[in-house]
């Protein structure tokens, strides 16, 4: 198992989200987070005091995949996070070594 | 917190001593005309006293703690709070009194209207109750001290401001009142100032800048309004209020008051709008803290001069503070490195001194024969102006440094390196704003 | 919903037809001596008017919803919004005829005023329209049930609030307002009782407390303030607004409006103090809620006596009021145990005892011939206070437990377990306060 | 922006012209009796001026705010701010002059009061000073411009915003203000509009209606509200504020002002309570923006009849706005499929029309001899007000397109998509509402 | 070492956590997320336009433990998370290589 | 490649940040979380009902670096978090198996 990692833009997340769901994926969990990378932040000036904004709104999705899925999974968000502006994000895999569903004990691939 | 009360209690026998030695052997007070009292002029002056204490609670309460840091916006609120009720309590006590209640070589009232002793259910003062006008006056008092705050946040102690709010009001504001309304030597003098430009607004923006030079920077002097939304409310309800501050100055439901209403309107108006296109010009960007900023620099420029100039006189004194005081936030401010967190200073007092010498120059003797500016043929007025402010300007500098100097002696007057950090709202009142 | 809509239909005919029936044989309205209408005391009145319905909408509707948690905020205002809206109505309807129109036996008044029949554009109450003292009437009314919902949040149905209002506003306010100031059998007694503190503060206080035994504690009875900065503004709004309640009622625009103001700011502020010194000294903090809560304290304090009262009163009860509610709400709640969410009888029911007493002691004749306390020798009126504040503990006691019984009736009355957890918005409303 | 100030130096210079020129020749104001200034009208019309002014800074503001989405609430802010600024600022200058200083041709005044010339300090408008009487109407400008603003927030450029204002005020607010209140055609038709339903809210609504179908829609057309305690606060003060702009418009602190207001309250109340029924059978859900919307539509229907109908009449109109309005919003826009993002016609527009109408059914000549609808025996009136509310209709809807057009001329009108997503508040502002 | 995460309803938190302190767990670290999953959401409707609430409010805990303590602690939380009903949420185990205490510079299990 | 976790005080974020900038670290993601640790909360006393905040603010860094950089950003992170006092928090290294540039579709160390 796997855990897809992926930094986008927010409001890239309805469509990410939407075709993950067309594909069959049935979980994830988002995290609002904050950025910084090649994409320059913007200066907001508040009665001259400027406010550099360094740190840019992304949203983390996390998806928990069996091995199989993980090339789709990716393939996906990387289409439809996609706007081709710096900034648009990463996509980082993780090993899991175990999941349990609370509700019903279950573990392994069951559970995801 | 106790030495907080025995200082207090101690400053009030002082003052309370002194004043009737020094001064026991005063005329007693002048016995005014009295004409009926009249309910339409006792009706504005009823609203128009709840509109200023709306100001200070919450208006600008709301401006400053929109505009501070996330994690002192309570303690922002609480200095202007806490303001308004212990003003309203030493008002009561003797502020009234001294500031209201005869004189004494110009320069003091005496303390026979302590506690409002003599003060009737059906005293009048012209055409009002006198309760009526002392409170009304009480207003005024709250707000001028509450304004200084602003400079100071982020970084004061709260006890400390608590004991300043005493030695101030007590040393500062209520001598400066009774100058120029009280009968004392400015209003001898015959300087004009028709709702407070002089004695609210250039008293607490040099009262701020003083007091942030000996308070120092704070560590983090960025400005990161925590909730705009709370800066529109408190400068809206500032505007609001201050048709009770400036009409209700007119002491009367009047053509004069309603005058003054257009003007303060018109002034405001212009004022926004002047910042506006001026920062839009200079930064691409108009903002909304600056059209409230605007609002707030046009309303006080207005101030003392909303009963004496004519329409004309509103647009131009609007137009200029909301170019000026841009400028005086933004460049003379960071030139100048005082770290005045929400420009009182930068705002009303520049924008008090520019409305104070403007009143001098456009005062139309048409809208108010007890006023005649420059353009009407009376230079001497500005000088008597320029004089004005600059004797409040002197007054007030010595007495704020001398404040801070007692509040020292007595307790630390800045928290530590790491209260400041983590904010005032834990470390003064172990309280968080937002729990969202 | 449609069960709440005949029922509410119901009440209606059974109250038209019973106090009909019973009471047809009840006396005439007195014809009044109708002196002029007086255009300063009719602005005042209207302005009043005004203020107190911003007591409810938003004043109340904030405070209280800035302390409710974060997932019940919007439940908490529209239990203030709903209470007023509902409140308007049946005052037209027949609240305000019931109320004020007549008395049958001291006890109620009577039906020919019901949808202000006979009231005309010209018809005058003393020197306003009597229109305009039906609408001032109605917003306490409002005011009084809105108050209660703080003791009820966090766990009871919309449905059976709505139900709530209808039921307590008829069979507890009416009845009380006409005893105490539509001329019923209070009224007769002597009591003093300026603006309201039996009728409006213990009289929801009792309710709250009574209510909350019935309803059982929350699952969670921590208070988590979701957001301070609300509270800040539903306080100021509630003094700014309250100005209107106690110094409308003087239902003039004179001396004794203007001795009310005053009294009503120096009580409120001088609780103030006296709440955050007091919470200051005991947990080394003192906290913008403390501050706010001692403000509503004091205001609640002055309400029976502002009209009465000289300033040392008003001094005296505002420092009595904060100190003692201070220890209602943090200590005699946990150790009694109920779950008065918002404190309504900590600080409204006591409040309200502590000041309608008070003005049985203070009560100053120079201010006010009506009324002569204990300190200027008339012991009996401290009797007449504990008369009336037993009785309308008494009644309300009886008729609030009364009222839960019927409504448990026709519906459930709290909201269950997990409606509880995942808040109240969600579940009675549908909707999020915040999206930010 | 430089583009944006030379736009209007034109605009202006072309509106004195053309009024000069082609109406040199007008009559000249026609003189008026004049009684004396009554201290208590004037006290009531200055505080109802304040209140008016309270409206749009900051109740339309907040309302409309809290509405918007996270990321474009202080651009909504700005529109309400800037409006409110600009529009006192054009009223001294032509406004008042070209909507109230005699009459050319039934259709627009002089501009021989530009700048109030002629307008002193003792001037009189019945009993009240003839300023104040100005910078009342000053207030009904700025929040019928304002009011428009919430169909086209979240994709307009702030600069066409700045554009729209001074167009649309100049060419459809002050002449249609003049045929109704300043004695123009509709005035002397005998339309009934006590205060501004037709100039008011049927021409915002139009223009909402017709500028929405200009702009387009948004890219996401949800009402994704970012702060409902925001929009309680905003409604709580409309209806506040309101009770100014519908008593006021009795000019007046008497009976008739107190029978507007009671009206008000009561429609408003009403409507709530419709709405939230309504909403309450049809989704099982009471919300709080229901109940503030209802409120609204309430306080609009009520706005040209609260000083003709009598109670029932307003229990009437109340019902049927709440009712009706549900519909207007909830299934006429969606199947309609304009973008009215803040449903600026379905309640503005809609409760204004029925508003309108109903005042000619139900106006009472008990309550005002100069109003007498259907009921009373007047089927005439009927007709007058839909002749007035179609002019208005038909007026409004070709200026507005033309208007638009014009801006075409010089600038983009909507922001591009980016700017869109990303929110105006950072596009147009460089500003964030919140740092939480 | 393993870090457990855990996404649970978020009125959960007081148990888990009172449990996990209970048997010695000394730090954890949480963090506000949204889930979607098999629980659905609501809608909300304002003034008729219906916002559809997919992503609902959960919580997720993350605690590092040496491998020994893992299975202790996903039954801790397995208890006190549970309520039987859909969206009780998962626990994934994720192996962490190193953890360093900053005020300390240790390394390791000491670190956690 | 490694993704190192770090939990910071809040206040130490800018100077973090701007070292690990100086140092050549282009990328960064970082989350408001709230911690539970030896780090003792407060009490906030609202009308005498005391509200215990257990759980305490403190700021996540999440990067993403190549193996060889692990090291060096972990030295800068602890020097520049560093204050002494209890809670100054941890940092986690977890391994990376991939990571994907959205914008560019590039794979692995070209990708952070
Ligand atoms: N090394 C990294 N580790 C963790 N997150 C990163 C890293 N580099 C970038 N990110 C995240 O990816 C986002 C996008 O990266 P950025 O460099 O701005 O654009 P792009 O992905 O197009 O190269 C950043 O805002 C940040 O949240
Ligand atoms: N594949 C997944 N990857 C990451 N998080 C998931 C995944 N599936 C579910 N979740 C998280 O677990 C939560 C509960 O899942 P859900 O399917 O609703 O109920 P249950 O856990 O009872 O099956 C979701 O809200 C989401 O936060
Ligand atoms: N075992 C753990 N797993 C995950 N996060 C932890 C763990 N222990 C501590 N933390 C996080 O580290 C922060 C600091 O830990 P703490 O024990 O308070 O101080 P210190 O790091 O100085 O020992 C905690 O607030 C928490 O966010």
């Amino acid at each position: 198992m796997k855990k897809i990692e992926a930094i986008i833009q927010p409001f890239k997340l309805e469509d990410v989200k939407e075709a993950l769901v067309l594909s069959g994926i049935q979980g994830m969990t988002i995290t609002d987070v904050k950025g910084f990378g090649r994409q320059k932040g913007h200066k907001e000036i508040y009665r001259g005091s400027e406010l550099e904004v360094l740190f840019i709104p992304k949203i983390k999705i996390e998806i928990v995949v069996p091995d199989e899925l993980v090339e789709k999974v990716i393939k996906i968000i990387q289409e439809h996070a996609y706007t081709g502006n710096v900034g648009d994000g990463k996509i980082f895999i993780i090993p899991v070594e175990d999941a349990i569903r609370i509700r019903t004990k279950e573990k392994g691939q069951q559970a995801v | 917190m106790k030495r907080l009360i025995s200082i207090f209690l101690l400053i009030l026998m002082v003052l309370m001593l002194s004043t009737n030695l020094i001064f026991a052997e005063g005329e007693t007070p002048q016995p005014q005309t009295q004409p009926k009292l009249d309910t339409g002029d006792t009706a504005w002056m009823i609203v128009a006293t709840a509109l200023v204490m709306l100001m200070t609670v919450p208006g600008l309460a709301l401006f400053y703690g929109g505009l501070a840091k996330k994690k002192d916006v309570l303690n922002t609120i609480a200095m202007s709070f806490v303001t308004y009720c212990l003003a309203s309590f030493l008002w009561v006590v003797y502020g009234y009194s001294l500031a209201f209640s005869g004189d004494i070589a110009g320069i003091i009232g005496q303390l026979d209207k302590a506690f409002l002793a003599g003060v009737k259910v059906d005293s009048l003062q012209g055409t009002i109750p006198e309760v009526l006008f002392s409170v009304f006056q009480l207003t005024f008092a709250a707000i001028t001290v509450a304004l200084i705050s602003g400079a100071y946040i982020e970084r004061m102690k709260f006890s400390a401001w608590v004991l300043f709010i005493i030695l101030w009001m007590s040393l500062v504001y209520v001598p400066v009142a009774h100058w120029v309304w009280g009968g004392g030597f400015l209003a001898q003098m015959g300087a004009l100032d028709f709702a407070g430009g002089t004695v609210v607004h250039i008293n607490a923006g040099i009262a701020a800048l003083m007091g942030v030079f000996i308070l120092g920077k704070r560590k983090n002097t960025l400005l990161v309004p925590n909730n705009l939304t709370l800066v529109a409310i408190g400068a809206a309800l500032l505007w609001f209020g201050w048709f009770g501050f400036n009409a209700g100055s007119a002491a009367a439901s009047n053509g004069l008051a309603a005058q003054a209403f257009m003007n303060t309107n018109t002034a405001t108006a212009v004022a926004a709008l002047a910042w506006m296109f001026t920062e839009w010009m200079i930064t691409k960007k108009p903002t909304v803290l600056g059209i409230a900023s605007g609002m707030i620099a046009g309303l006080v420029a207005i101030t003392p001069a909303a009963g004496f100039v004519n329409i004309v006189g509103s647009v131009i004194i609007g137009a200029v503070v909301g170019f000026l005081c841009y400028f005086s936030v933004t460049a003379m401010k960071p030139k100048l490195g005082y770290d005045d967190a929400l420009d009182v200073f930068g705002i009303h007092g520049v924008a008090g001194i520019i409305g104070a010498i403007l009143t001098g120059v456009f005062a139309d003797p048409a809208i108010n024969e007890a006023g005649k500016g420059l353009l009407y043929g009376n230079p001497g007025q500005l000088w008597t102006q320029t004089i004005a402010v600059l004797v409040t300007i002197v007054y007030t500098a010595i007495m704020t440094a001398l404040i801070f100097l007692i509040i020292r002696i007595f307790m630390k007057i800045r928290v530590n390196e790491e209260e400041e950090i983590i904010g005032l709202d834990s470390s003064q009142h172990g309280e968080r704003a937002y729990n969202l």
